[in-house]
């Protein structure tokens, strides 16, 4: 059964400086997505895009400034602190850097067993037994061999291996791991996309990857999974991944696409990178208008810069927003 | 450099402590500590060691009951050329009973001429104080506080009154009174914001020296040409440091960067400082005070004669003495009767005496005397018949270096006989106000000091009536016991009041004051306090007396004084 | 629990040792944190003046020789050294106890409580401590304080500058992931403050009470100097009075060892605290040593 | 075409409290004139030695303990201090990996030109300069009048990697060498980056060295790669021998496990195990415990950097089998 | 501008807790601010200490009939106008006592700062630069010491030392009371000579920390990726040393400098005493002797307002020179 685990309705997040509208920022405008058991779901953008803000408010890390957000159906702000402290466990979060997100002086063992400790109520030698069940499904080991060892002990995937252990000590519903495989190496990546994957498919788990490696994304919904485009705290192309990440339709993703390296030098040596009008990242206020892509966009039109396009489904599992398509 | 400067010019350098800033008025900011003597005269100086008056603005004066008539000096100039009158002692005695409220002694002040004033006073008793006083003759001169000059003198009438009313009983109405505080405050509103710096350029007054700078740490004075003396006097400038520190003016002594100075100093320092300073000479003349033990007699405690006796009998004054200030005159071996060693011989027959008991360091002794009190020793510690244990702290003033280590020393003799003492500073500023609200066990302090009126009487006033009755509450209304049958401490000195100028009435009544001070120890006397006076000697001057000069005597309580005489007398020269 | 000491001893002690400046200062430390505990023990003194054998120069008899009074300066020290070092100890420790409870609350709120606590610290910043501890001192010099008092009223002065650093340590600590990631496992606010930010801290803290140390001495020095705390003759701020000031000791020849030795362990004392802090710096502050 | 820097047997280590860090282990290649070059290899595995190795610009607890570096005919290493600074950024500009940290925080940019060429003795006055730095600047597409005034705090990473670049480029030195120049960037800022480096090649006759751990970004730019493995180079030939047929197990198991969209996602696979730790490394040829292909000579003894005949460069035991047994290769390698 | 309202509004804040706490605190110490003068009455006078007492009282004019409440919000509406207060045992007013003394305190502790900040910032990356040598060595053991040399003695040591000995100082005082003070090189010359001894005394400790601080800062910056870039564009050493290592390390102690000019205001009083120098440090140690009430907190709140400035100019400083706190 499809549970639905995350839903977000029309969310926007903005940050007011003061009373003037003109400095408040729009970051995330009208979002709306859902999540169900078993899903994989990736959130692409470049730099500034908003993703790292879409997902702390999945999680509910930071607060939205519109709209709804449902866990397990229910409104994340109606919960009563029990239903809190009952849900958000089940949602966990997987920061981007596993160098600031892991206590630097407590012990591998401490780290996970401490959480175990206080979310499953277990103890001696189970505790260690899980702790170290744990370890080995990340991949970690030998695990008994890390167990005394300090974070600093482990290399950059291993860290974030250990980041992902430790989601898992609340037995969770949905993880949402924001650009998890940035700071690691380009080896390593792979292997960490590879444990998702895992983790998705052996307790299907839901899965919410932020990325900005448009191969990682591809690689990651190969299988099944929906990508989200973000652009300027809009999305503007969601469907399935595979689908667009291979024939994408709006120009934001397209460029996006074409950018990325390849790894034929044949053809990499003659293809032309399409370069954007600008590569500022636009700031949004509640007064602009038209679309956020229009400033860099090279097929623009009037239209572009007055109308905002809206999330249009051009196909099955497939919308894009934009004018032209 | 400063070496060669100082030695041109004919100048003094000296060490005082002083309020800055000084505006040149007297009753308003500031003031200038020790350089007061050299400003302002009083009418004649009094020298203990002879009983002499030595004339200074008063050529001469008669008593006549409770009036003094004192005949000016008809020389004297103020330091601008101003002739001093009688109308500058009276507009004086106006400032300052209006301003200070004191001295209320003086009833009325009157000049017969401009050369002749007329005091009446309350009682003879003042006419010491009248004579010797600084402040009495010469601190307001008419010429420079004339604004003030006649709401001073109404201020003073009525407060005059009011007091002799309060003092006969009288009811003193309320308007009279606000009216004296609204005009009182008025007129100290207006003096003290009056600088004759400002105003006049200078400070015009009486005495050899006027002040020409003054700074925070150093003061400038100079020669007051118009001075009577100033023929004869041959130094021309004085100049103050300040005394910041004892320290600082030991370096100073050794540096030549003063003359004289009389601060407190360890032998072994003495001894090197004459390595350093070849020049620099030591003398020691009596301080007319003695350094003592006081006991708090609220205390139940030192109610017991037998253990003041005890402690009397424990300590060693010498080793006191050398611990604490090793000129001091010693008082091992001797008596504790109220008189000051170096006096003695003036007031009590040797025969006599030797009835006295004397205290020298006995610890049998003072064992037995408690063991037949019911005190008795356990594990080394003393315990009262009650079973208590003797404890006590002995308090003793921070700043003064010597009482410190002298209440070390004793601190460590009681303990280490078998008493719980442990000792405690009372810190700058503290002290009347420990002792006056009686915060204390047993304290160092002076016990009988003479500089008033170089009398015992003095001394015993002190003991009995005075301050250190008022800080000890010893019972000087009960009878005690002595050979002339029983007899009250406090009778005695009334008696000794009326007698004052009968000579052998009074040495009998000293004497029997002395045997009860002795025998009851209100306070135990530890030694007879100096003044370690140290002078560089043809460094910037030279011809300083002897020690036996009777002239030092005059120093304790204003050794400027001396300084002032030695100068004006062209005693102190400059060195070629 | 074993563990834990020994993980304690791998990450605070052993790097103490290695380190030779910290190990140097411990070493100092030590020797006079064991001279005040078993000294007046072993070694009697007796306080009675001998004023014909004052200044005698150091001997075996006398290692330090004489004083003024012509008591042995070494005994004096050594049972001087208890109530000098419990004060010293004492009020850095409650110095940085308040400070690190100030500052760790201020880190953790924020807002007008937070605000309001800022204000607090600051005033006890401007207020200069000295003279403000010579007036509390005179305030209550009367009360007869004990040394835990009397290092309160020390601590009063001292916790401020630490709380400050400590509040805005906590501030940046704060906002580190993995804090944020004990608040998504559903720590405790107990736990994330404990364990997971005083943690941290621990050498912070540790490196401060150290320094406190010198200050406190300072302190405790000028308030006997100026007779302010309980009159006790074998204190070294007394005997540096007593040298300085009563004896002056500088001004002869003979009384240079006097001034020399009361300085001397004054001063080495002190040194052994700033080495130990030095030390201690060196050792946890990742910045100075490297990332390893 | 001429050989313009030249390695051998270089071998650096860096002093840490453990011991000893083998960071470069007896490398050697020669980069030829206006090519572009890039090192790969994964993060830790000495690139970085590498090329502050050439460059004598290691941290202070380097040590460079063998080897000679000649650029054209001059030995780098043995160089006076003073006769190298003048070389440097002159001749060798080598941008650094951490670019984000490099700039002065209290010098406005254009006073990082200014010490530039005031250091190698160019006296320019100040139109000139600000007329060079802006040339240079808009060559990065950057917006001198801004950038030459303002702060470093005050740019993004991608200006300041870009200014790094234009910086590097004022005096037009022949090498120019690259720490990373994109791997702190966004896609389309990489891209731009990877573009710009394209046209400098093609514009300035310049020889170009870079370094990534994106395998992907040295397909798009480099003529040549050399590949990194724990301190050792393990293979070095061209980018299309590369990708089109990689010798060395390692650069195998590299080129499968990128991400690229471009690839057949179901053959994306990892290279199994970890890198190894370079205070102890491995016996024999580093790479022996995650290689498929090892065999117990890989454990003992440590494969040298061999010349194949088609010109490959590869450090691996099979293909010295290969020159010696001829007929084995084709059986073992697949 | 925000940002400086905002936090001259705390300040002030900051300064009225302060300021208040102090008033408290003083007028809780026990004493009585007459007995200081009388002591000197009864001296020059030959007379019994509570008659002076009562003179003295009469003559500060010391009203007891001010209630605590009244007497602090006398205080405070008095010091938000500039006026620091009467001192009873000077009788005159605060702003006086302070116009004459401060000067001094101020010269000299500028002074010091300015020479050991000066000092101790090219010792201190003179040391880093040398690191490992037994120069470094014993520059940093030295300081070490120094830091751990109570001031005070340090003081007596330096009188007794160059005045007293050595003669190489004048004996404390500002300048000799026979000269005027005029404008001349002479005159300015003696002026610090006479500095001499109380600047070294507070500067010879503070060196000793900025060396220390300095070092510290150095050997950091020198690790910093913009400093191993410098040398990779060839830039020579002594611009490096200069422009890139040392205006960086001494950036964090400017804001420092600062500061500790404020502390160094509370701090002065021994050394002033030692040396006999006519700044507030000394009034400060007499109006606790003499327990001048009003002086006290006077000059308190004088030195809590110079703190409270000098830490405002800190900030403002620091924002200026950092480019860093500028544009944040
Ligand atoms: N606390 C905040 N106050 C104001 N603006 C903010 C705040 N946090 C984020 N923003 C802005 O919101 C926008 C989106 O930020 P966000 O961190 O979500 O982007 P991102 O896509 O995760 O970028 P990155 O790839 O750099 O992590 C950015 O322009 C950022 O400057
Ligand atoms: N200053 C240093 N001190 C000690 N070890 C160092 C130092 N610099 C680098 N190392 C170590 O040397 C090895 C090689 O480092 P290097 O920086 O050359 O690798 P890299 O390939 O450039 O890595 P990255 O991709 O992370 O930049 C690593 O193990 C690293 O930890
Ligand atoms: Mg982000
Ligand atoms: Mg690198
Ligand atoms: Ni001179």
């Amino acid at each position: 059964m499809r549970q639905k685990l995350v839903e977000l309705v029309n969310v926007n997040k903005i940050f007011s400086k003061g009373f003037i509208k003109k400095n408040h920022k729009i970051v995330l405008e009208d979002i709306n997505l859902e999540l169900f058991s078993g899903d994989r779901l990736v959130i692409i953008g470049e730099s500034g895009m908003g993703k790292t803000t879409l997902a702390r408010i999945m999680v509910n890390l930071e607060p939205k400034s519109k709209g709804d957000i449902y866990w397990m159906g229910k409104n994340i702000n109606k919960l009563s602190s029990k239903e809190k402290k009952e849900l958000s466990p089940k949602i966990q979060y997987v920061h981007q850097d596993p160098y600031g997100s892991l206590h630097p002086s407590k012990t591998i063992f401490k780290i996970l067993a401490d959480p175990l400790k206080k979310n499953e109520k277990i103890v001696g030698k189970n505790l260690y037994n899980k702790t170290l069940e744990l370890m080995e499904k990340v991949g970690l080991s030998p695990a008994d061999y890390y167990l005394n060892k300090y974070p600093h002990h482990l290399s950059g995937g291993g860290r974030q291996r250990l980041a992902i252990a430790r989601s898992l000590t609340t037995n969770p519903q949905v993880i949402v791991a924001d650009e998890p495989i940035s700071m690691i190496d380009m080896s390593l990546r792979t292997t960490i996309i590879e444990l998702f994957k895992e983790l998705n498919n052996e307790d299907n788990l839901a899965i919410v990857l932020i990325l900005h490696d448009i191969g990682a994304a591809k690689f990651f919904t190969y299988e099944k999974g929906d990508v989200i485009i973000l652009y300027g705290g809009k999305i503007v192309e969601k469907g399935r991944g595979i689908k667009i990440l291979s024939n994408p339709k709006h120009p934001y993703t397209k460029v996006l696409i074409n950018s990325t390296p390849i790894v034929d030098p044949e053809l990499a040596k003659n293809r032309k990178i399409e370069q954007l009008r600008s590569y500022e990242v636009p700031i949004r206020t509640p007064e602009s208008k038209g679309c956020p892509f229009s400033h860099a966009c090279n097929q623009f039109a009037q239209k572009c810069l007055e109308e905002n396009p809206k999330l249009k489904k051009i196909e099955d599992n497939h919308e894009v927003a934009c004018h032209f398509c | 450099s400063s070496e060669k400067e100082s030695v041109n010019s004919n100048h003094l350098q000296l060490a005082t402590d002083w309020p800055f800033p000084f505006h040149g008025n007297p009753f308003g900011a500031g003031g200038v500590g020790g350089a007061w003597w050299f400003m302002y005269e009083p009418f004649a100086y009094y020298l203990p060691m002879t009983g002499e008056y030595i004339p200074r603005l008063a050529e001469n004066w008669e008593i006549d009951g409770n009036d003094v008539k004192v005949y000016l000096r008809k020389d004297v100039k103020f330091s601008d050329g101003e002739l001093f009158t009688a109308e500058d002692v009276i507009n004086t005695v106006n400032f300052i009973q209006a301003l200070w409220g004191w001295p209320y002694d003086i009833k009325e002040v009157k000049a017969i001429d401009s050369n002749t004033v007329i005091f009446t006073l309350t009682s003879t008793n003042f006419v010491h104080t009248l004579l010797t006083d600084g402040a009495i003759a010469s601190l307001a001169p008419l010429h420079v506080y004339s604004d003030f000059a006649e709401q001073a003198e109404e201020v003073a009438k009525i407060g005059k009154e009011i007091f002799y009313r309060q003092i006969e009983g009288q009811e003193v109405s309320e308007e009279m009174r606000n009216q004296y505080n609204k005009k009182a405050d008025e007129l100290a509103q207006k003096v003290r914001g009056f600088s004759v710096f400002n105003t006049f350029g200078r400070v015009p007054v009486v005495g050899s020296f006027e002040p020409v700078n003054i700074s925070q740490v150093e003061m400038k004075l100079e020669r007051n040409k118009y001075h009577w003396l100033n023929s004869k006097q041959k130094i021309d400038d004085i100049i103050f440091k300040r005394w910041s520190s004892n320290e600082y003016v030991w370096a100073s002594l050794i540096s030549n960067e003063i003359d004289a100075a009389h601060p407190n100093m360890p032998k072994d320092v003495v001894e090197q400082l004459n390595n350093l300073n070849s020049r620099l000479k030591v003398i020691s003349v009596s301080d007319l005070s003695d350094i003592s033990l006081i006991f708090n007699f609220k205390k139940q405690m030192f109610n017991d004669l037998a253990l003041r006796k005890s402690i009397a009998y424990i300590l060693n004054r010498d080793t006191i003495r050398d611990v604490s200030s090793w000129q001091a005159n010693s008082y091992e071996n001797y008596y504790a009767y109220g008189l000051l060693k170096s006096m003695s011989n003036e007031w009590i027959d040797e025969a006599n005496l030797n009835k006295f008991t004397k205290y020298s360091q006995n610890k049998t002794l003072a064992e037995q005397i408690l063991e037949e009190a019911g005190y008795k020793k356990d594990n080394g510690i003393w315990h009262q018949s009650n079973g208590n244990p003797v404890e006590f702290t002995i308090s003793v003033y921070g700043p003064h270096n010597d009482w410190v280590l002298a209440a070390r020393e004793i601190v460590q003799q009681l303990k280490s006989f078998g008493f719980k003492v442990d000792m405690k500073l009372i810190p700058e500023g503290m002290r009347d106000n420990v002792m006056r609200t009686g915060d204390y066990d047993v304290a160092i302090e002076f016990g009988t000091a003479w500089w008033g009126y170089p009398h015992p009487l003095t001394g015993y006033r002190r003991l009995y009536e005075g301050d250190i009755a008022l800080i000890t509450g010893f019972p000087s209304t009960e009878k005690y016991l002595t050979p002339w049958g029983e007899l009250a401490p406090k009778d005695l000195i009334e008696e000794l009041n009326n007698n004052l100028y009968d000579e052998i009435k009074a040495k009998e009544i000293i004497e029997k004051l002395a045997y009860i001070t002795n025998e009851y120890l209100p306070i135990i006397p530890i030694k007879e306090k100096v003044l370690p006076i140290y002078f560089n000697n043809g460094f910037r001057v030279q011809g300083w007396p002897d020690e036996k000069d009777p002239i030092w005597s005059l120093a304790p309580g204003g050794i400027e004084r001396v300084y002032n005489l030695l100068i004006g007398e062209g005693i102190l020269y400059p060195i070629e | 629990m074993i563990n834990n000491l020994k993980i304690f001893y791998h990450n605070y002690i052993n790097p103490l040792i290695v380190n030779k400046k910290s190990l140097f200062g411990l070493c100092i430390l030590g020797f006079y944190i064991l001279m005040a505990i078993f000294g007046p023990m072993l070694i009697t003194l007796d306080l009675n003046s001998n004023f014909a054998e004052r200044y005698q120069r150091p001997s075996f008899k006398h290692p330090f020789g004489t004083d003024y009074f012509g008591v042995d300066i070494f005994r004096q020290i050594v049972h001087g050294s208890r109530t000098v070092i419990s004060l010293a100890l004492l009020a850095s420790f409650f110095s940085v106890l308040i400070g690190t409870i100030v500052g760790v609350t201020r880190g953790y709120l924020d807002g007008f409580m937070g605000k309001i606590i800022d204000i607090f610290i600051m005033v006890f910043l401007v207020i200069p401590s000295f003279p403000a501890l010579l007036i509390l001192a005179a305030i209550f010099m009367d009360k007869e304080l004990n040394t835990i008092q009397l290092s309160l009223l020390v601590a009063i002065w001292l916790w401020a500058p630490l709380a400050k650093q400590i509040s805005a340590q906590v501030l940046t600590i704060k906002s580190r992931e993995f804090i944020e990631a004990s608040r998504l496992l559903n720590m405790s606010l107990p736990y994330i403050l404990f364990s997971d930010i005083l943690k941290l801290l621990i050498p912070y803290i540790f490196m401060n009470f150290v320094l406190q140390i010198k200050s406190t001495m300072e302190f405790s020095v000028g308030l006997m100097f100026l007779g302010l705390a309980k009159f006790e003759a074998t204190h070294w701020g007394v005997m540096l009075n007593y040298a300085l000031y009563q004896a002056g000791a500088l001004y002869t020849v003979k009384g240079f060892h006097y001034l020399f030795f009361v300085i001397f362990n004054i001063v080495l004392l002190i040194y052994g605290g700033i080495l130990l802090s030095r030390g201690v710096e060196e050792v946890f502050n990742p910045r100075l040593r490297g990332d390893q | 075409m001429k050989t313009i820097i030249k390695v051998e047997d270089l071998q650096a280590l860096y002093l840490v409290k453990e011991g000893t860090i083998k960071a470069a282990d007896g490398i050697s290649f020669s980069i030829l004139e206006n090519t572009v070059t890039a090192i790969v290899g994964e993060s830790a595995s000495g690139k970085s030695t590498i090329i502050e190795g050439i460059t004598k610009t290691l941290p202070p607890n380097g040590r460079i303990i063998s080897g000679k570096v000649y650029y054209n005919d001059l030995e780098i290493l043995t160089l006076k201090d003073e006769k190298l600074r003048q070389i440097r950024w002159k001749e060798i500009a080598l941008v650094p990996q951490a670019s984000q940290q490099s700039l002065n925080p209290t010098m406005k940019i254009i006073d990082h030109f200014k010490d530039t060429i005031e250091a190698h003795d160019i006296k320019w006055d100040k139109r000139k300069l600000i007329e060079k730095a802006s040339e240079k600047l808009e060559m990065v597409r950057l917006n001198p009048e801004s950038i030459l005034f303002s702060y470093p705090m005050q740019l993004s990473g991608g200006m300041k990697q870009r200014v790094l670049i234009a910086l590097s480029l004022i005096l037009e030195p022949k090498v120019l060498i690259l720490d990373e120049p994109t791997s702190a960037l966004d896609v389309l800022t990489q891209a731009y980056i990877i573009n710009l480096l394209k046209e400098l090649k093609r514009k300035l006759n310049i020889t170009l060295i870079f370094i990534t751990h994106d395998i992907a970004v040295a397909a798009e730019l480099a003529d040549n790669v050399a590949v990194v493995y724990a301190g050792n180079l393990v293979e070095y030939n061209s980018t299309n021998k590369i990708f089109n047929n990689p010798l060395h197990p390692y650069t195998k198991g590299l080129i499968n496990s990128i991400m690229a969209i471009n690839k057949d996602m179901s053959k994306i696979k990892s290279i199994p195990g970890n890198s190894p730790s370079l205070l102890n490394p491995p016996s024999g040829c580093r790479f022996h415990p995650r290689c498929v292909y090892s065999i117990e000579h890989c454990k003992k003894e440590k494969p040298l950097l061999h010349n194949l005949k088609d010109g490959s460069q590869v450090a691996c035991h099979l293909y010295y089998e290969e020159e010696r047994v001829n007929e084995t290769k084709t059986c073992r390698i697949s | 501008m925000d940002y400086f309202i905002k936090r001259i509004v705390y300040l002030i804040l900051v300064f009225m807790i302060s300021v208040s706490i102090i008033f408290v605190l003083v007028n809780n110490m026990p004493g009585d601010p007459a007995f200081g003068l009388a002591v000197s009455i009864a001296q020059q006078r030959n007379m019994e200490i509570e008659q002076a007492l009562e003179i003295a009282r009469r003559m500060i004019g010391v009203s007891e009939d001010m209630s605590f409440i009244e007497g602090y919000i006398k205080f405070l509406s008095n010091l938000l106008r500039g006026n620091f207060g009467y001192s009873t045992f000077y009788n005159t007013s605060v702003n006086e006592i302070i116009a004459k003394s401060l000067p001094w305190t101020i010269f000299v502790i500028s002074l010091a700062t300015l020479l050991s900040f000066l000092i101790g910032v090219y010792l201190g990356a003179f040391t880093a630069h040398k690191k490992g040598t037994i120069i470094e060595n014993i520059i940093s053991t030295l300081s070490s010491i120094v830091q751990a040399i109570p001031p005070f003695v340090l003081a007596v040591l330096i009188l007794f030392l160059f005045s007293v000995r050595l003669k190489l100082l004048p004996m404390g005082g500002a300048y000799p009371v026979g000269l005027t003070p005029t404008i001349s090189i002479n005159f300015i010359f003696i002026i610090f000579i006479h500095a001499l001894g109380p600047v070294l005394a507070t500067a010879i400790p503070q060196t000793a920390s900025w060396i220390l601080t300095m070092r510290g800062n150095t050997t950091q910056v020198m690790e910093e990726d913009f400093i191993r870039f410098a040398e990779m564009r060839g830039l020579k050493d002594r611009v490096i040393a200069g422009k890139y290592i040392r205006n960086n390390a001494i950036l964090p102690l400017i804001a420092g400098l600062a500061i500790s000019l404020g502390y160094m205001l509370g701090g002065h009083t021994l050394v002033e005493a030692i040396f006999n120098y006519p700044g507030i440090g000394f009034y400060f140690a007499r109006a606790i002797a003499v327990r001048d009430f009003s002086l006290l907190t006077g000059l308190f709140s004088l030195i809590v307002i110079g703190v409270v400035i000098t830490t405002f100019i800190a900030e403002i400083i620091y924002i200026i020179i950092d480019p860093r706190v500028k544009m944040k």
